[in-house]
């Protein structure tokens, strides 16, 4: 399995130069005040996840004032899951609309991005282009490559993510930071440790980073049957979704949490969901991703959408974003290219909260996107039951 | 008396203006439903957009009923049909036995969750019984557990709490006056009170009870939001294996998608035919 | 006796099914610290509607919402009217046909209405429109508006209405001073229910309007994932419910 | 009228108090019907009869009283064992049987076979009219028919009464005599006990051996159908019978006058009432009363003449053909054999108790 890890490693590598040298030329002045010119006045329909307050309010207190000094409108089209936009998407393809359509921007990423990619929903070769993804380290694998898919352009980044883990420092002393003393803690303390059956997505990242750290598939999944008798519930239940186990642990029936999302420790004290005790750990190193948004091919404010996007990258808004106080969510922007203040400030936001990591160690690429249902399936036959 | 009566006189009028009447409700819901099947139909036969086959075919439909997961919603959504449909209709006729001679106040308070959104049912159900709920927050814990339940037990209390009162209210409207007077008569011809219930008042409400059960099995069937917050992991319901569906594969689950929803909708209306086709035979 | 208990009954049975789930909604609402066990909330505070109300999407969401449910339950009404008119008479054969016709979009998943129309809805300009929302709605409003109406027309109410032909009544003047008052109860029934029925739709309304994202669309997200925001959200999307019923059942008492 | 005992086999009512709904409708009705006899409960809308007849079968509960029937106490039984069949003033049939099924529901309900329950039904349709009817749909029938149904039903129960609450009130006008005569001849062939309820005194006087005068929850007068048109126990009898004329007076050496004419009065003396019944009261020249008529109507088959004189005021009943017309003065006379001193005056008060009773059900 070391072999799979190292061909994953080596793709990345090659497509980060692969992109790094196909990479579009940077926008013109005057080609982007033509964009910012047409954009006046539009109305950004934006679809994105509606059940996160904090990202809501980031968008409300923060994007839309910004996008509204340009003379542009954000509308935010909540959605339960990003399917809904890109169904919509979809369906305006079917009823062979090629502009007008209701979709101007939508928070994406993996196995979306890439069905979009593959039909050509999406709108091609601009996110480069947009004058502050200057500041983004297009070469990274982390960036380029959205579940191992090239972006090409079609998409832009504007939050990192990282799966970390959460404890509460009032019941655990020192938690495991290996999967291996993940099992020994286990076997010492049954019925406290659980994660989400898969194929909730947090549940599914979860047994993906065993596998990846465990180098491998049967490993992965020998660990996974191993751990299961210590598990909540003797592993005869699994939580069926992520608000199930924060809940658990919230209650305290659990130890341990778990997320995708950097910040979930500090949005849930926010919120009153968990007590202000809880710390952030990492088993292992942290596997990351990005989250993007996309422009479809039909989108009918594409110079609205294109200057949206571009604000998210904007090393204010990002600051805001990385900010605990507002999200806490990991910058997609590269420190080194910034002006110093500006990346001291990025560099220094997660420092300022006991619930952020400063450090997420060496990051873990993300499988590819299509070994997703496979592995579910595994996952079902081998451990589930 | 009266139907005879209303008979004669529409046997008597001309045809024409009631089909005229009749006409602007049926031209509309055709054009919707009628353009609705199509829709789906055509949307589950289509080639998809992300490459494969370029022509129309039923590719959708064979990989649909070729995927157990799709035969466990299927088998799933119509256990959950059955299970609701009966539950609702055995506790309806019950209150309405016990509420028909109750004054009209009694009557509308039982009918208060005839009110209430499905998904604020469901919202409730989560507060109320989740894990951390209120009610383990009380009891210290739950013997049985409804949130995403395997068994689909959250669903089906949501469907039934919502549904029952509907019940009631289509049974109370035939268990009115003419009702009473019938198992008077009943009785004092010497049924006795099994037998009235037997022969008098089951044969009238067996009708509503009948369209009200097929009608509630159908909601189940094609149920969507209370799944997505009560429902398991797995197995999904038809609606939600459809969502799933374009989850797992936004461009070639969308004929998926319609496949299964049109399975669904086919079962919702051949239940729905078979239970007024029942309701008739009964009469017979 | 019966009389004097009866209060006391039905007190018990509204709270058992109506008040104790709804309070529990109420005070998660106000609930911004309520971690368990505790039965009540830590701290009590206004975070689920701040958050409910950011940048007016709820506000914008209710009022899309309403005015969707008012224009189809209003489109039901005036087609089932005749429709209903017509089907409370005339030969058996052919009623049954037509009513059982007319229901049968009550039976289909409003997902796969709203699935099949969607591109339809696309093509015409109509998705993510209020009419068009309100067309989708019309699938499913129209049948129960239907069904609640037939028997307003009974023999009783046409007995009635040729009294007052004879009288030398015109037809605006009997709609208005005994058709209406005839059916009023009924007319209410149907109209709060093919109101609430509007009001209710996730399935449809995702399908053709996920860009006009009203109540259920906004409220579902929040369901897991922030049970205090869903709760303010939810006590929003009931309280036009109840005011409806509040009012329908005015209506019918004073019809009775 | 003669000293109340049970009667053998038929229906003995004693004491009876009723409070449908919370307020007294029943309040002591003592009532008989010998066996295989009929009695026809008459009395004005709101009296409580159709409240009697539901506290008989059962579907009343009675808060005070006994009921006997066929030598039993039946006013514990539930309705199904009381053995009463009634026939509704509406036919009350169920609409998912056939006509045959609905005349045999009490052979049904006794546990008979099919073949027998159809071979009574058919036997009972064809006694009542509607031979070849049992296949119908029961709700495809006249009201008419329907009624018949209704009574074959019952007549199929072979009860130990009958109880009939008005069941021609729903009937054309022109089926209504048939349906009376039929009632009549089914029941005197079988001598069922019966008792019939209406509203109507002509009806009771037709269909009564004897009648029931029901007024405010009692049983006010119980006699042959002559007795109470021609000797009312009280004034609201007489009136309640057809007669305006309840005269009041004194009586003196056996003598009360009436408009200044002396006329022979039995009983002793003292204040005093006393009827004549308005088709008695005879136009004559030569009589002693000279009055004026103030009002004729034509009623179809008599004028209706309002008399009036002095300090007297009669009503009249004559044949058109010697009616006068209004604004006359013409004699009368009063056949003094047709006075009749009424026992019970001050019993009830003339007028205004009714106003405390307010019509009640369906009566």
């Amino acid at each position: 399995m070391r072999s799979l890890v190292a061909s994953i490693a080596l793709a990345v590598v090659l497509a980060g130069c692969g992109t790094a040298t196909s990479s579009a030329p940077s926008p013109t002045a005057s080609n982007w005040s033509q964009v910012l010119a047409e954009a006046k006045g539009q109305t950004v329909n934006w679809w994105l996840y509606g059940g996160d307050a904090a990202t809501n309010a980031f968008v409300e207190d923060y994007v839309a004032p910004a996008a509204a000094k340009l003379g542009v409108t954000v509308k935010r089209v909540p959605v339960s899951d990003t399917v809904d936009a890109v169904d919509r998407v979809v369906a305006e393809r079917r009823a062979g609309e090629t502009s007008g359509g209701a979709v101007d921007l939508i928070w994406i990423n993996g196995e979306n991005f890439v069905e979009g990619k593959e039909a050509g929903l999406w709108l091609r070769n601009w996110a480069q282009k947009l004058p502050n993804s200057r500041y983004v380290d297009w070469s990274s694998p982390i960036i380029n490559r959205d579940f191992q898919v090239p972006v090409e352009g079609q998409e832009s980044p504007w939050q990192g993510a990282a799966f970390i883990y959460g404890y509460d420092s009032a019941a655990v002393a020192s938690p495991p930071r290996s999967f291996p003393a993940l099992l020994a803690w286990a076997k010492a303390h049954p019925g406290r440790f659980t994660y989400p059956a898969p194929p909730d997505f947090t549940g599914a990242a979860f047994v993906r980073q065993v596998i990846q750290r465990l180098g491998g598939v049967a490993k992965g999944l020998r660990f996974l049957r191993e751990l299961k008798p210590y598990q909540f519930e003797g592993g005869t239940q699994f939580p069926t979704s992520i608000d199930e186990l924060d809940q658990l642990f919230a209650n305290g029936q659990v130890d341990f949490d778990m997320s995708y999302n950097a910040s979930f420790l500090n949005l849930g004290v926010k919120k009153g969901e968990f007590p202000p005790t809880v710390r952030p750990f990492l088993i292992g190193g942290a596997l990351e991703n990005t989250s993007y948004v996309t422009i479809p091919a039909d989108a009918a404010h594409v110079a609205g959408a294109e200057v949206v996007a571009n604000l998210l990258l904007d090393p204010r808004l990002q600051a805001k974003m990385a900010d605990p106080a507002v999200l806490g969510t990991p910058s997609v922007l590269d420190p080194a290219r910034l002006p110093a203040a500006r990346a001291a400030a990025l560099r220094g936001a997660a420092s300022r909260s006991p619930y952020l990591l400063t450090d997420l160690g060496r990051p873990l690429g993300e499988l590819p996107a299509t070994r997703d249902v496979p592995i579910e399936e595994a996952w079902k036959r081998e451990v589930l039951r | 008396m009266r139907s005879a009566a209303a008979t004669a006189r529409g046997a008597t009028r001309r045809v024409p203006p009631d089909l005229l009447r009749l006409a602007p409700a049926l031209l509309v819901t055709t054009l919707l439903f009628g353009g609705a099947l199509l829709g789906a139909l055509k949307q589950s036969v289509e080639p998809p957009l992300g490459g494969g086959p370029s022509t129309w075919s039923l590719a959708s439909w064979r990989a649909v009923f070729a995927d157990p997961t799709f035969l466990d919603a299927l088998w799933f959504s119509i256990r959950l049909a059955v299970i609701s449909s009966l539950a609702a209709a055995l506790i309806a006729l019950v209150l309405a036995t016990l509420l028909r001679s109750r004054g009209p106040a009694l009557k509308t308070t039982f009918s208060l969750p005839v009110t209430v959104p499905h998904l604020i049912v469901a919202v409730l159900a989560v507060a109320w019984l989740a894990p951390g709920g209120i009610a383990e927050r009380a009891l210290g814990s739950l013997p049985i557990g409804v949130v995403h339940a395997q068994s689909g037990l959250g669903i089906v209390l949501v469907y039934v709490y919502k549904e029952t009162p509907f019940l009631v209210l289509l049974l109370l409207s035939v268990m009115g006056r003419t009702l009473r007077r019938r198992e008077e008569a009943s009785a004092v011809l010497g049924a006795s009170p099994s037998q009235v219930l037997r022969w008098v008042v089951w044969p009238a409400v067996r009708r509503p009870l009948a369209v009200g059960s097929m009608i509630v099995g159908a909601f189940v069937l094609g149920a969507f939001e209370v799944p997505l917050v009560l429902g398991p992991n797995y197995p999904p319901t038809l609606a939600t294996y459809a969502y799933q569906a374009t989850q797992t594969s936004p461009l070639s689950g969308q004929g998926k998608a319609a496949a299964s929803l049109l399975v669904a909708a086919a079962a919702a209306i051949a239940l729905g035919l078979a239970a007024l086709a029942l309701a008739r035979t009964e009469d017979g | 006796m019966v009389e004097r208990r009866l209060p006391r009954t039905v007190g018990t049975v509204a709270v058992l099914l109506f008040a104790a789930p709804l309070a529990v909604l109420v005070v998660q609402a106000f609930a911004e610290v309520w971690r368990y066990p505790a039965l009540l909330p830590q701290r009590w505070g206004l975070r689920g509607f701040e958050v409910a109300f950011e940048g007016d999407q709820a506000l914008q969401a209710t009022l899309d919402s309403f005015e969707v449910a008012l224009i189809s339950t209003a489109a039901a009404i005036l087609l089932a009217w005749p429709a209903a008119r017509a089907l409370a008479r005339g030969p058996a054969r052919l009623r049954t046909a037509a009513i059982v016709f007319l229901a049968l979009p009550l039976l289909v998943p409003p997902l796969a209405t709203g699935t099949g129309l969607a591109e339809w809805f696309i093509r015409l300009g109509l998705a993510d429109t209020r009419v068009g929302v309100a067309l989708a709605h019309l699938t499913v409003v129209l049948p129960y508006v239907l069904l609640v109406l037939i028997p307003g027309f009974n023999p009783r109410l046409r007995e009635l209405e040729e009294m007052a032909a004879s009288l030398g009544m015109g037809p605006v003047r009997r709609l208005v001073s005994v058709t209406l008052p005839g059916i009023r109860a009924v007319l209410a029934a149907a109209a709060l229910l093919g109101f609430l029925v509007s009001w209710s739709q996730y399935g449809s309304s995702l399908a053709v309007g996920g860009g006009l994202p009203m109540l259920p669309l906004t409220l579902l997200p929040f369901v897991g994932s922030d049970p205090n925001v869903a709760a303010a959200l939810s006590l929003l999307f009931l309280a036009p419910a109840v005011l409806a019923l509040l009012l329908a059942s005015r209506a019918a008492r004073e019809a009775l | 009228m003669e000293a109340r005992s049970a009667p053998l086999g038929g229906l003995g009512c004693r004491g009876l108090v009723a409070a449908p709904g919370g307020s007294p409708v029943l309040r002591g009705v003592d009532l008989d019907v010998p066996a295989g006899t009929r009695t026809v409960l008459v009395g004005p809308s709101g009296a409580g009869k159709t409240t009697l007849l539901r506290a008989i079968c059962g579907l009343q509960a009675i808060e005070a009283g006994s009921i006997e029937l066929g030598g039993r106490r039946i006013d514990r039984l539930p309705a199904y064992r009381r053995r009463c069949a009634v026939v509704f003033q509406e036919p009350r049939l169920l609409p998912h049987l056939d006509v045959g099924e609905n005349v045999a529901f009490a052979l049904r309900a006794a546990g008979a076979r099919r073949a027998e329950r159809r071979a009574r039904a058919r036997a009972l349709l064809t006694e009542v009219g509607l031979d070849g009817f049992e296949r119908r749909a029961a709700d495809r029938l006249s009201g008419g028919e329907q009624q018949r149904v209704s009574l074959a039903r019952a007549l199929c129960a072979e009860p130990d009464i009958l109880l009939l609450d008005e069941p021609i009130s729903a009937v054309d006008a022109n089926r209504r005599e048939e349906l009376r005569e039929l009632i009549a001849r089914l029941q005197g062939e079988r001598g069922l006990t019966t008792l019939f309820v209406t509203h109507d005194r002509a009806e009771a006087a037709q269909m009564g051996e004897r009648v029931a005068l029901m007024l405010e929850g009692r049983i006010v007068q119980e006699d042959e159908p002559a007795a109470l048109f021609q000797r009312p126990a009280s004034p609201v009898v007489a009136r309640f019978f057809g007669s305006a004329n309840v005269l009041r007076g004194q009586v003196r050496d056996g003598r009360m006058s009436l408009g200044g004419v002396e006329v022979p009065v039995p009983g002793p003396d003292g204040e005093a009432c006393v009827t004549i019944r308005p088709e008695r009261v005879r136009l004559d020249p030569a009589g002693p009363l000279e009055l004026r008529v103030g009002e004729a109507a034509y009623t179809g088959t008599w004028v209706r003449l309002r008399l009036r004189g002095e300090g007297l005021g009669l009503e009249a009943m004559v044949p058109p053909s010697q009616a006068p017309a209004a604004g006359e003065l013409v004699g009368v006379a009063l056949p003094l054999e047709e006075i009749w001193r009424i026992p019970d005056f001050e019993a009830v008060p003339e007028e205004g108790r009714r106003a405390g009773v307010r019509p009640r059900g369906g009566s």
